[in-house]
């Protein structure tokens, strides 16, 4: 069975967008269309997220995490990219919700950890910048700050709690 | 002073693995303590005997004085500090010799003199070994004026009760001097409410090059060479080498001669390290003396071939060293790189979690000590470095392209970790010629340098997140058909064999 | 000769990549060659290019000699034989020679003359080697007693046409020549229809010790001291060591001398070894040379720090050798153990399929050269070697004890492996006293060896089965209650994660 | 919860039985009984079919390969114990079936590997030990021998067929 797929593709976060037309031949054997470049790729796991890839000859091994429509590539070279992709409908999306961002910010935890210290309350007033609590991970403080001027709507996490990336934190409203 | 028969690692992690595979090799019983939290580290089931020393999960502290004592005092174990934790502690030094317990380290009483600045200081200069010139507190200008040129400038003036910056002053020449010391004086005096002065050399361009020294307890001393440490980070070392690439052959035996010297004159016992800053005109002053296994040994011992904490070992027996010091030769360079659980595409955060995928760089010239495995879950609590890897070659040039070679086949997933850092700073000019100083990762290495791609080409990312967003799809549109299992492919059943989590409960 | 630029290695595996490894150090591109039943391979990642050299899964042959060459060809990139496969196949160097194709290994005249038998006995009398004493074929009694004591008891008579042992007869005095002579004779003449018979000297106690010899362009020739191999399992190598722990320093010198002798006699460029057949005497018999980079080699390496194939490049290139006779330091003791995927406990069945657990051991004077990882499915086509194992030490002791410890460290899973195997014959007396010959694994190492326990004790095993079973029973039941995951672990999330089932469809 | 078991071991296929006493008492502890002998044991799994076990201060790593009621465990020293764990009712069981044990064999492969000759027909007549077939796997020749006198009731492999450990080759009558 052939699948196609056309993306839109952006690297760390870049403006530039790649046009990516793909087909899936076989289990293993991808042509593609970059830009109007042509590949012929041959795609295999080779281990726990680890990906062997040959591209015209070229033989590279890469590991790849995936969160979401983020991929995380990372060469043996210790080159990593962090690649966005997205067809056309999530695409759109994106761009109608980037247009419309503001207002009530959910801060998340960046890295898990634990909470040392809370340094405000809910309801108080900070300031952009503000330092609202510490979060320890590995024997390193991290002061998570208010994203802008406002009001704590919100605390989720109470002292010494164990949180995980991505975890709510709070609210700054 | 009996052998050994136990050894009772007071430590974690890769130092108590690393200090356990000595044992091992040489037929001595090896016992691990760990914490709840630790439960699953690797050195719990490489060693013979395992004691958890916390009552409960909550409680993540290795520092069980108390139980540590008795448990080796119960089990007839000496007692290996690593580093960290109770290295350098004279007070668990003591009460291992009150109790009977043999300590695998230095004597109490050289553990308080080098903990001690001004102690160490005054050991130091009896023994003749060099330190940082400078003067007592500034009394009269002129004077201090005179003693300034004596030490040479430029001079650094620094406030007696100083700290963080403040009350310093860096002054070229002496037309500088008193317009200096006046302004550094009056922030001291508003700072510190004390505007008390002294003189101390400014070190242009400073190295960090220490000396490996052993000793025994029949007044033998040896060095083992020494090791270039100046790439640092936040004052971590992250990359270290033996030998230095800077010093020279005539700096380097002043340094030899000087450390042995030390030694003998304090009747150091165990493994020790003299740490020195080295300017750029090769002039050399003590800095501090570390009485413990230092992390970055191995380096050391590649070069050598002497396996340090076999010495360690002996020495807190009651023999001698192994070694005569023209037994000692140095073969070739060696590089040392920290692997630590951090980021380093996102400022080092650090990145604590469940190791996936751990392979360990194999073929010649290497060798890694690690606390890591796959299905590891790097706890939050202790220090984020997991690995050390390694490598020796006949050249630093073969040695840097060696570590090239290895970092590229040292895979571990779930997690990130500095080996793409590394993989930057050998890649760094500056780096590659050798003549790096302290400020190397803020001067000559920035960011930037770790953004940099070495091969600049997108589409070959895109093409294999493309092909990975297709195929993720694809299962997420097969789960939603049917959650039966369609046919059976190697790779399930691999999946099912390394699913953990049914089998666990 | 132009500098390599490009080096595709014409075989698969471990040995693949260890030709790569050098490669990468040195800045020489890398091409690796696969069939559809190796894709997954790791030697197919770990080059610059990789390129199927088969049609499609039915064929699993990598002897493709016309596709490699057009390739080389087309790359512009030597190429490096490995063992096995093209290696010593001298029609294949020739071609190579025709397309203007760099080989690195020997010439095709010299892997010719080592391939003949009689080719390589006269070319090694003529340069003064020692070649086991014999005789021609026997016309007359008289004449043939009279070579037999020239030749010293015990004997050998051999059927010239012989083969399978039949035909053969061991002599231990005159006395007996003459009857066992005679059915010999007539045993070979029903067997063989010819009853032709030759002498040849009986060695007792035979030791297989060879020679590592180096030769380049110039004529310059060296040898990197020898290899004890005595240590076999159906003429399969299983354990060696530099250096033999056998043999004197008197037979040591005559040996590297006489090897030395031949290549400069012969011309011979490359790596090559000559392979010895020594007697409880010390007396040492020249067998044949093998004309390639042998299995064994990182043992040499470990001891001597020359990187073997590093020179086979240069040689390749038309440069001398990098080092002189007198640099080469023998330093320490090595061991290589070879791990096969083949189940020791059930007679070394071959034991090929998807290994689940690959954690290589680490630490400090180990070398692993392997090419396996976790969830590589080991084919069943090609050899089961699947790793070398290999340490070094200061003494022969130090390398068996930290042989043990690397071997506990070496954890391979889903398949059997002779590991145990290993650890085994680690524990004998014979091979620790060192005095082994090639009979070791039938005389003095049986499975009663293999199935003895090092700990009696049942109850540690009995107590981890049995809680085995109970979780299994519980997570059985759960699973019938509920399909559903209920919580989530750690371990759940690692099986998730580790699940590739559902993510390849 | 707690939870208790009995068990019947047999260690390599020995005669000897031990009597198992097994309570868990929290997630990774448990109390066992052996013969008498008392053992408090932390169980843990550390990676993949990798177990670190903690019994009265003694740590141990072992492998341990599941096969039904069959644990196979590797000791870091390279000693492995096949041992065989079963319930009262297992042991009735299997003590029932082996009485009644002859006849019909089923030969089943011991390695996988693929059918390179077959060396007998269906029907025909083989003697003990009488090659019938031969499995190469990893270059090696493995000749699979008829395990008592009869008749080749049936062959159940083809020419060049790839098996797997445990698939049905023949049936000896």
């Amino acid at each position: 069975m052939i699948t196609k797929r056309m993306y839109y593709a952006t690297v760390d976060g870049g403006e530039q967008e790649y046009l990516v037309n793909l087909t899936q031949e076989t289990g293993s054997c991808f042509k593609m269309n970059i830009d109007g470049r042509e590949y012929v790729v041959d795609f295999a796991m080779a281990g726990n997220n680890v990906y062997s890839i040959i591209v015209n000859g070229k033989s590279l091994s890469m590991e790849i995490d995936e969160n979401g429509d983020i991929f995380d590539v990372l060469m043996d070279n210790g080159d990593s990219f962090s690649i966005e992709v997205l067809d056309e409908m999530k695409r759109l999306m994106k761009m109608r919700h980037s247009a419309g961002l503001e207002g009530r910010q959910v801060i998340e935890a960046q890295m898990p950890g634990y909470i040392w210290k809370i340094l405000v309350e809910k309801g108080q007033e900070v300031k952009a910048g503000e330092p609202l609590m510490i979060l320890v991970a590995m024997k390193m403080e991290n002061e998570i700050k208010a994203p802008k001027d406002g009001i704590v709507e919100d605390l989720f996490i109470e002292l010494d709690q164990t949180v995980a990336t991505g975890d709510r934190l709070a609210v700054v409203e | 002073m009996a052998d050994i028969k136990k050894v009772l690692v007071a430590n974690r992690g890769e130092i108590a693995i690393r200090v356990f595979r000595t044992c091992r090799k040489m037929g001595i019983g090896t016992v691990a303590i760990y914490t709840h939290a630790d439960r699953l580290a690797p050195h719990v089931r490489y060693a013979d005997e395992a004691y958890c020393v916390t009552d409960d999960a909550s409680d993540t502290s290795y520092l069980k004085e108390d139980k540590i004592l008795a448990l080796a005092k119960e089990l007839g174990a000496a007692i290996h500090p690593g580093y960290g934790f109770y290295a350098e502690n004279a007070g668990f030094v003591k009460k291992c010799e009150d109790m009977g317990i043999t300590f695998i380290g230095p004597k109490a009483e050289h553990i308080i003199l080098m903990g001690s600045k001004t102690g160490a200081r005054e050991a130091m200069v009896k023994a003749g070994v060099p330190i940082v010139p400078g003067t007592d507190i500034i009394k009269d200008i002129e004077k201090a004026k005179a003693e300034a040129k004596k030490v040479g400038y430029p001079i650094m003036l620094k406030a007696v009760h100083g700290g963080g910056g403040k009350g310093m002053r860096l002054v070229k020449d002496e037309s500088e001097f008193e317009s200096s010391y006046r302004m550094a004086s009056s922030e001291a005096q508003n700072a510190f409410g004390n505007g008390d002065m002294y003189i101390e050399k400014f070190i242009i361009e400073p190295h960090h090059v220490e000396v490996q020294v052993l000793g025994d307890s029949h007044g033998n001393a040896l060095h083992l060479f020494e090791r270039e440490c100046s790439i640092q980070r936040r004052h971590q070392k992250v990359i270290e080498e033996a030998p230095s690439p800077f010093i020279n052959d005539d700096t380097r035996a002043k340094m030899y001669e000087v450390a042995v010297k030390a030694v003998k004159a304090i009747g150091y016992e165990s493994a020790g390290t003299l740490e020195f800053i080295v300017g750029a005109d090769q002039n050399f002053y003590f800095l501090e003396m570390n009485t413990r296994l230092q992390v970055e040994h191995p380096v050391t011992e590649l070069i050598t071939g002497v396996d340090i904490v076999r010495q360690m070992i002996f020495v807190a027996e009651g023999k001698p060293l192994s070694y005569k010091q023209d037994e000692i030769k140095k073969d070739g360079h060696a590089i040392e790189c920290r692997v630590y659980a951090e980021d380093p595409s996102n400022n080092f955060a650090p990145s604590p979690g469940l190791i996936t995928v751990y392979d360990s760089p194999e073929g010649p010239n290497v060798r890694v000590d690690s606390g890591a495995y796959a299905g590891f879950e790097v706890p939050l609590y202790y220090d984020p470095m997991i690995a050390k890897v390694c490598c020796v070659s006949r050249t630093r040039d073969g040695a840097i392209r060696s570590m090239k070679r290895i970092l590229s086949e040292y895979r571990i997933m779930g997690i990130k970790t500095s080996i793409p850092f590394h993989q930057r700073v050998l890649e760094n000019e500056t780096f590659l010629a050798g003549n790096y100083d302290t400020a190397f990762i803020d001067t000559k290495f920035d960011m930037e340098d770790m953004q940099r791609k070495l091969n600049e080409d997108v589409d070959m990312p895109i093409l294999a997140a493309a092909i990975k967003q297709l195929l993720s799809e694809k299962a997420a549109a097969a789960r939603s058909v049917t959650r039966r299992d369609v046919g059976e492919s190697t790779w399930k059943k691999f999946g099912r064999l390394t699913s953990f989590g049914s089998k666990l409960g």
